[in-house]
């Protein structure tokens, strides 16, 4: 039952989502064919182009074509390319969950064991300055975080390239190398913003009063820790990686950029700059689904770390 | 107490900067002068000048003044309109909080940027369209704490007790529940603000922010990115000023916290 | 069995708990009584080492058979001992036990600490039998739960069977009754009883209920403002207490008694926080026998184990 | 002066099961009994039984799935709030957690105002220092926060909020639960005083029947929502006709018979 | 996953990567309007009858020869014989027929109005064409060298988006969106053979991204440098060779002739004295570049130095503002949002502060908005654009164009010099390119240069940017 409620809220969600999209991008203004055909294109010419991209059908039968493609898989062509747009933005979205996925996954062996730390030694001088250090790297912006890694590892080191991605199917090796910048600077500043967050879940559940009995019954600090204080210090920490991972999601677009990266942000900054206008709703829809996805995903691991939320 | 101190020092510097930019500044932040790109750091020019020759202190005084004013507007406007959202959705009937969480998904899950994209290429990219980006996706963050928190405060015994005394459910809403989440908004102000701060600056970034001449941190970063190897200084010196307005604000929000936490108020003064 | 000698707990500056002494023998029940606020739960605590961090612990806690004193022992040393030789049930059964971990595996963590490397079956087993012992209805199916679903009664019994996994030596209960309903806290004692009886264990039993304590055990020690003002046999502290502290609790949780205007005794005032005790005897602020005197503080007469602080007791000088 | 016609209350709880039932809780279970005016009505039974459940549906608070409340004649239950003003400025409420039931953000002048500013009494100020005093705390207190004060005078707060806009009936729920014996003994004393002083109905609820029994003149037994006795109170004491009653009454320690050596086996059935 | 490339793939002697800016949308610049497309193909995969040199003369390519009869109407082309298609297809005069009637009918782009002026065109044998003109036109045979004059072949045309088919050098290896173009050696080429069997076009978005892959060793050339004050990075490191030359790029302050207060004469001119270029080309160019005045770049033949004809003078500006009646007119300067044009407004808008004129800008989504706006809608007073195509002088000519100038004694000039001899085409374009300074239609901010880096040691990079081509087929490493 909540499984279908979900799934209900989700298409229900992403229903009003695309007429939002849609109605956002009516208004934008700019012309799709007056972009493709460029400077002194002709009325017959831009009628033609009109035409030919659908532009000049009424707004709800262009609304109910796209919505009809995508309940039947069919995204739609791209007004630039001609190209259907499913493949490209599978392989931009590959892209994309490669160079978050990598963050997310940097900023939690980071900032997990850190967090943890920080908690623990919380009186202790090494406790705060990791606790200072997570507060100033917080305070970074993530593109200034990726210039200067580029100047410093692949301008001046040059250990590592400065942008640019390769299929990890075509060559894991410059696949790997090409991904470290660009997930460390994503990664790094949301390592920062998740150590605060495990420092605090962490410093809560040291006080909780279970944790006081587990060390009643023998267990070591560490142990006592690691064996009841993790699990539940986990809930609030997910919370936050959720909403990391949607932000990043969306909001890898300026590291992107820095390196050259071709992920779902830049095809969508590309895609608005040229008017490719299905593009751009295919974008977004994908994007919000994503997002909604990570939502429910974070509600399963509620209930996985926490029974109280299990309704079973 | 130490981060409220060490917060609100550096806040208030950026402040005083701002609220002393109306007022003076070395010089003319926008005047362009050939003559005197790319001076380095000396009395006449105490953090130097960039490609357009202009006076680096300057800008940065009246960048606080942008950096300052979107943070106020965008989160002002989200905290205006979250905060009665989410308390209307905690006191309101259940579908209401119901549809209030859906927007609420679905906002969160509708990129700003693209939203900020979309105005800026819809309206001309400006520091307005920078802000109602920048609000229009804080709202949840506000909504949410404010529902979570009246949700909490509206089964407390006081909130029985008031509805006991007679109290309209406008009144306890005004009278109890605001208050008693008002804590809580505040932090989130101020997190909501570093937030904010870091998002004008990659909307500037990308060229989606605050439009020239106006000057503003994110901006200079991005007119001076090219010279990181030449001129450090023209990266460093707006980065740095970001990451502390940032720093300050966040620093300032968990000062707040302890502050405003009962726990930590009753001990001092329990008993008296 | 536990012999404590001048337990002291400071937090900086602060006394919370000054010049604690008793001891409890194997098999003996020795009840701490106090109002709220009169560091009970402090010294409970101190006892097993497990003070937060802002506070320190002086003074001497001797567990039989330990060599080393357990105040500033290491914390290998002070971990080993703990749910083996000394343990503890809490206060709050809705918190003290961890909510994302099932029920029967707590207790058989319990176990497992002090029995590393015993076959995971034979531990369950242990549990589920810990489990029957403090009658936890339907264990097979409650064993499998998680605290959230079982009643505050229930999930009291759960931290007893913790509690005694090991068979301690020395049970210290931190009012385990006072959130339960008195049928249940009615049940729960006699369990108490019967799980230190059969291992001849040492109890420590602290509540804030007089009845409770007379019913539970053979000696008390009554604590006000961090001291004990007040030591000995039950049947004689409670009936012919010396301390007018004593005094005023004992009428005041006498329901039955009242004065000639048909009103309850109580004791004058409120227990006043923290560091803000007075000086010389800790009661007079709010002692009707108060006099200069009591500005100094009043000695230890009797024995530890059997004597008051008092400069005037209940019933002349002794 | 109250009647509760057949009371009852049941609660949704949340699914158990994805497509099963929302299983329904009845919290109190066709409930009736009548207070009758200058009565001391005492309702005792363990956590859960529906106690707080019969509190909030006889102030008005709460509606019952069935079944009516009525005070003095008109009909409470199932009107709306603002239909409810003859009854609030008639009928107050004192909870059980004496820090939960006090904004901690008011002062305590304004806390024991709001039923005056709510009903619109005139004469605040005045008033509040009436109550203040009759319930014994200093004047000075009226500027202070509920966090400064210790158990036993927050609910001397409580009290005189409920005192203020001169109630006839006052409803107290486990008013001394959370309280110390000394402190208990202080604040019943003064709940005595109060009735006495202005001739208040009093509907106190409570686990503790030996607190209800110094207090009340009659007692009705609550066993998971149901009315399972209901009588004089020292007859109930003393001669429980129904089994959980008796269970109650002898489950509770007491000094004098433990002392004669009751043991804790001797409390349980 | 095919999103991705060869990039950073360690370089191998065959292959050469080349940084640019702007990505091609898709490979089709019959129906796609944009640079980036013809820069990539042309003379590369494409190629036309004629070609334009380094010094930007026509030379022949897929032609031999031609001659142009008295009229200057008829020209006769004489093909290569050893031409061919990468489908296969051989080259010959039918697909000259149908590649220059290709463009009157299926063409979508404003450039195909270059062949409005061809009447018929005939393929008398197969290595022979005919193309009649219904009036003479030196343009025309200059746009022939251009994408316009790309030759295709009729089985060739069923994907042009994707799928190019030309006779050039290279041919397409794979596209890869967002990354890279990579082109590979045409096995059938009719020509010298290219020293890079492959040709890697890698894009850039971001400026900087641009130099720092050339820096840490991703790519081995940077085709045009976006970031002059960048340039000193690589011109003191002997690890890069700089070139740097002219392009056809000016750098143009449009003013909206047509609409007050720009539509007064000494107002532009006001404008024109009180904007100091000099200094403007140091900020927001480094100062390279070079400073023309009008609508022409040194490579064509009709070039003069105009740039002195209004001096820095803020004096002179205020002056003629005061008689003009404007002493502080307020104007709107909407740029396209490219650094370029944002920089140069920033300085302009100081200058034009000093002499009491407020120009408010405004940064326009570019292409979309700007296109709307300012080109079709002239809601403008000033604007800034590069205007990089060859000949662009004739957009003065066009009074619906919007910089909305008319003069029709240019546009007399124009026509006279299309349809005369070459030397008077130089003498009449000489002419319009002074009238319109003179007019002060525009204000010419600069040219922008050509700079290339490279690593050292790689050759063949051309000096001037003379066509829409990026050229590769001269490329070569020096051994
Ligand atoms: N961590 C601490 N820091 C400072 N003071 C503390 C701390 N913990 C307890 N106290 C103070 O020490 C005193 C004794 O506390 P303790 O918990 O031992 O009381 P108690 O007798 O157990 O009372 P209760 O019956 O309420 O549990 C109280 O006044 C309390 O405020
Ligand atoms: N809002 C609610 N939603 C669902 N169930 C509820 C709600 N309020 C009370 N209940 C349930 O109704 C029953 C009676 O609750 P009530 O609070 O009236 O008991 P009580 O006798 O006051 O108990 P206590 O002594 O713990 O205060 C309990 O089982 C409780 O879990
Ligand atoms: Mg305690
Ligand atoms: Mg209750």
């Amino acid at each position: 039952m909540i499984v279908l409620r979900r799934a209900v809220i989700l298409l229900v969600t992403t229903a009003v989502a695309s007429l939002v999209v849609f109605a956002l991008l009516a208004v934008l203004p700019g012309d799709p064919a007056q972009v493709a055909l460029g400077v002194n294109a002709t009325p017959e010419l831009l009628a033609k182009a009109r035409h030919e991209f659908g532009t000049d059908r009424p707004l709800p039968v262009q609304y109910a074509d796209w919505l009809g493609g995508l309940l039947s898989g069919d995204l739609g062509r791209s007004y630039v390319t001609g190209e259907p747009i499913a493949p490209r933005l599978l392989d931009r979205f590959e892209v994309t969950l490669w160079l978050v996925g990598t963050a997310m996954v940097i900023a939690a062996l980071v900032a997990v064991p850190l967090g943890a730390f920080a908690a623990v030694r919380h009186r202790r001088t090494s406790g705060v300055l990791v606790s200072a250090a997570s507060q100033l790297g917080a305070a970074v912006p993530g593109f200034l975080a990726g210039i200067l890694l580029v100047e410093v590892f692949a301008v001046h080191l040059r250990l590592l390239p400065s942008g640019g991605w390769t299929p990890p199917n075509a060559d894991f090796g410059a696949f790997l190398r090409g991904l470290v910048l660009p997930a460390l600077s994503l990664g790094l500043v949301q390592a920062a913003v998740l150590t605060r967050y495990v420092r605090s879940a962490v410093l809560d559940v040291l006080r909780a009063d279970y944790l006081r009995t587990a060390r009643a019954k023998g267990l070591g600090p560490v142990r006592a820790l690691v064996r009841h204080g993790l699990r539940n210090a986990a809930v609030p920490v997910v919370t936050v990686l959720g909403l990391q991972l949607a932000t990043l999601l969306v909001g890898a677009v300026i590291i992107e950029r820095v390196f050259v990266v071709p992920g779902l942000g830049s095809l969508l900054l590309d895609a608005v700059g040229t008017r490719d206008l299905v593009v751009v709703q295919d974008v977004v829809m994908l994007l919000v689904v994503a997002v909604l996805l990570v939502n429910f995903l974070v509600d399963v691991l509620y209930a996985v770390l926490d029974p109280k939320l299990r309704r079973a | 107490m130490r981060s409220l101190v060490l917060g609100g020092a550096l806040v208030g510097l950026i402040v005083l900067a701002a609220l002393l930019s109306f007022l003076w500044t070395p010089y003319d932040p926008t005047l362009v002068d050939a003559a005197l790109r790319l001076r380095g750091v000396d009395w006449a020019h105490w953090l130097g000048t960039d490609r357009f020759g202009r006076d680096v202190a300057s800008q940065l005084m009246v960048g606080a003044r942008t950096t300052l004013y979107v943070g106020l507007v965008a989160v002002g406007v989200a905290a205006l309109v979250g905060t009665p959202l989410g308390l209307l959705a905690a006191s309101g009937p259940r579908w209401l909080g119901e549809l209030v969480a859906r927007v609420n998904d679905l906002v969160l899950a509708f990129p700003a940027l693209l939203l900020a994209i979309m105005l800026g290429a819809g309206f001309g990219a400006s520091t307005g369209t920078a802000m109602i980006a920048i609000g229009v996706a804080t709202v949840p963050s506000f909504a949410r704490v404010a529902r979570a928190a009246a949700m909490q405060v509206l089964t407390t015994e006081y909130v029985l007790a008031a509805r006991s005394a007679g109290r309209r459910p406008l009144a306890i809403s005004v009278r109890h529940v605001l208050p008693n989440v008002a804590g809580l908004l505040i932090v989130q102000s101020s997190v909501s603000f570093g937030i904010a701060v870091l998002a004008e600056a990659a909307l500037s970034f990308l060229g989606l922010g605050t439009q020239p001449p106006t000057p503003s941190w994110g901006r200079m970063l991005q007119e001076s990115q090219e010279l990181l190897a030449v001129q450090p200084r023209l990266v460093v010196v707006p980065g740095v000023a970001i990451a502390l307005a940032v720093l300050g604000f966040s620093l300032l929000g968990d000062g707040l916290r302890d502050r405003l936490d009962p726990r930590l108020k009753g001990v001092g003064d329990a008993g008296r | 069995m536990l012999a404590v000698d001048r337990l002291g707990v400071r937090a900086g500056e602060l006394d919370l708990v000054t010049e604690v002494s008793f001891t409890v023998s194997a098999g003996e029940r020795v009840g701490l009584i106090g109002e709220s606020g009169s560091g009970k739960s402090l010294t409970a605590t101190a006892l097993l080492g497990l003070l937060p961090e802002e506070l320190t612990a002086s003074g001497s806690v001797r567990v039989a058979g330990v060599e080393h004193e357990l105040v500033g022992a290491p914390e290998r040393l002070l971990t080993k001992l703990r749910g083996s030789r000394l343990a503890m049930v809490f206060q709050e059964p809705m918190t003290a036990l961890n909510p994302a971990m099932r029920v029967i595996d707590q207790v058989a963590e319990a176990r497992e600490v002090h029995h590393p490397g015993r076959d995971r079956v034979l531990v369950e087993a242990d549990a589920l039998r810990l489990l029957e012992q403090v009658r936890l209805p339907e264990v097979a199916t409650l064993a499998r739960a998680y605290p959230h679903q079982l009643s505050g009664g229930q999930r009291q019994r759960v931290l007893l069977a913790m509690a005694l996994a090991n068979d301690p030596d020395v049970l210290v209960c931190d009012e385990p009754t006072t959130a339960l309903d008195v049928t249940v806290q009615a049940q729960l004692l006699e369990l108490i009883l019967a799980g230190v009886a059969e291992r001849g264990a040492a109890l420590l039993f602290i509540t804030h209920d007089l009845a409770v304590v007379a019913t539970v055990c053979e000696r008390v020690l009554v604590m006000y403002g961090g001291r004990v003002v007040e030591a000995g046999p039950v049947r004689e502290v409670l009936t012919e207490p010396r301390h007018h502290y004593t005094r005023g609790l004992l009428d005041a949780s006498d329901l039955e008694s009242t004065d000639e205007h048909g009103r309850l005794h109580a004791i004058p005032g409120t227990v006043p926080a923290a560091g803000e005790f007075p000086s010389g005897c800790v009661f007079r602020t709010r002692c009707g026998r108060a006099d200069e005197q009591c500005a100094d503080l009043p000695p230890w007469t009797g024995v530890p184990d059997h004597g008051h602080a008092c400069w005037h007791p209940v019933g002349g000088d002794s | 002066m109250i009647v509760a016609e057949e009371l009852s209350r049941s609660y949704r709880r949340p699914r158990s099961t994805p497509f099963g039932p929302r299983p329904q809780v009845r919290a109190l279970h066709e409930v009736s009994f009548e207070v009758v005016a200058g009565q001391r009505f005492g309702v005792v039974g363990e956590s859960g039984s529906g106690k707080s459940t019969l509190v909030r549906l006889l102030a008005g608070l709460d509606s019952p799935s069935s079944g009516a409340v009525r005070f003095d004649g008109q009909l409470v239950s199932g009107r709306r709030q603002r239909d409810l003003d003859f009854l609030r400025s008639r009928l107050q409420v004192v909870f059980q957690d004496p820090m939960g039931s006090l904004d901690p953000r008011m002062r305590v002048a304004d806390i024991i105002a709001e039923p005056l500013v709510a009903q619109r009494i005139p004469g605040r100020a005045e008033r509040v220092a009436e109550v203040l005093a009759a319930v014994g705390l200093p004047a000075s207190a009226a500027d202070r926060y509920p966090h400064q004060f210790s158990g036993g005078q927050r609910q001397r707060i409580c009290l005189a909020r409920a005192l203020a806009p001169r109630p006839q009936v006052l409803i107290a729920d486990e008013p001394v639960s959370a309280l110390d014996v000394s402190v208990r003994a202080q604040v019943l004393n003064l709940l005595s005083d109060l009735v006495d002083r202005y001739s208040l109905t009093l509907v106190f609820v409570s686990h503790d029947l030996s607190v209800v029994r110094h207090v009340c003149d009659t007692v009705a037994v609550l066993k998971s929502g149901q009315l399972v006795e209901l009588g004089a109170v020292e007859q109930v004491y003393r001669r429980p006709r129904h089994p959980y009653t008796r269970q109650l009454v002898r489950a509770v320690p007491t000094l004098r018979g433990a002392l004669a050596g009751i043991t804790a086996a001797d409390l349980t059935p | 996953c095919s999103a991705g490339s060869t990039a950073y793939s360690s370089p191998s002697a065959a292959t050469i990567t080349i940084g640019f800016s702007a990505e091609p949308a898709n490979l089709d610049f019959t129906s796609t309007d944009g640079a980036a497309i013809p820069q990539a193909l042309l003379y590369n995969v494409y190629q036309g009858l004629v070609r334009l040199d380094a010094q930007g003369k026509v030379v022949p390519l897929l032609a031999k020869s031609w001659t142009l009869s008295e009229d200057r109407r008829t020209y006769d082309f004489q093909l290569r014989d050893d031409a061919t298609f990468t489908n296969g297809a051989h080259f010959t005069a039918e697909d000259v027929k149908f590649s220059i009637n290709r463009v009157k009918t299926a063409w979508t782009v404003s450039t195909k109005a270059s062949m409005d002026v061809v009447d018929h065109v005939d393929a008398v044998a197969p290595d022979h064409a005919r193309v009649v003109l219904s009036k003479p036109s030196n343009n025309w045979l200059f746009a022939m060298a251009g994408r316009v004059g790309a030759m295709f072949t009729p089985t060739g045309t069923a994907d042009l988006r994707t799928t190019p088919i030309g006779t050039g050098p290279y041919q397409l290896d794979r596209f890869n969106r967002g990354d890279s173009l990579v082109l590979k050696a045409n096995p059938r080429y009719w020509g010298p053979k290219p020293t890079f069997g492959t040709v890697v076009l890698k894009y850039f978005a971001d400026p900087t991204a641009l130099n720092n892959a050339l820096l840490s060793n991703g790519i081995d050339v940077i085709s045009s440098v976006q970031t002059p004050d960048s340039l000193s990075r690589f011109e003191t490191d002997d690890r890069f060779t700089v070139v740097q030359g002219t392009t056809t790029g000016e750098v143009v302050l449009s003013f909206n002739n047509a609409r007050a207060p720009l539509s007064d004469k000494r107002v532009r001119q006001a404008l024109t004295y009180a904007i100091d270029r000099r200094a403007l080309l140091a900020t927001a160019w480094a100062g390279k570049g070079l400073l023309i005045g009008s609508m022409v770049p040194p490579s064509d033949p009709w070039y003069e130095d105009l740039s002195n004809r209004y001096p820095y003078d803020p004096d002179r500006a205020r002056e003629l503002l005061a008689q003009a009646g404007q002493p502080h007119p307020v104007l709107r300067l909407r740029v396209p949002n490219l650094p370029y044009a944002v920089d140069s407004a920033q300085v302009i808008r100081s200058d034009l502060a000093k002499v009491g004129v407020t120009a408010n800008i405004e940064e326009l989504d570019f292409p979309a908005v700007w296109l709307k706006e300012v080109f079709s809608g002239h809601d403008y007073d000033m604007s800034i654009v590069a205007h990089v195509e060859p000949h662009d002088l004739a957009t003065f000519g066009n009074p619906n164009y919007y910089w909305g100038y008319r003069n029709p004694r240019v546009g007399a000039l124009l026509a006279q010099a299309d349809a005369g001899t070459p030397e008077q085409q130089v003498s009449g374009l000489r002419q319009v390119a002074s009238t319109i300074s003179e007019d002060a239609a525009a204000d010419w901010l600069f040219l922008l240069p050509n700079l290339v880096v490279a690593k050292a040691g790689i050759t063949g990079l051309a000096r001037d940017q003379v066509s829409d081509s990026f050229d590769l087929s001269n490329l070569g490493r020096a051994s």
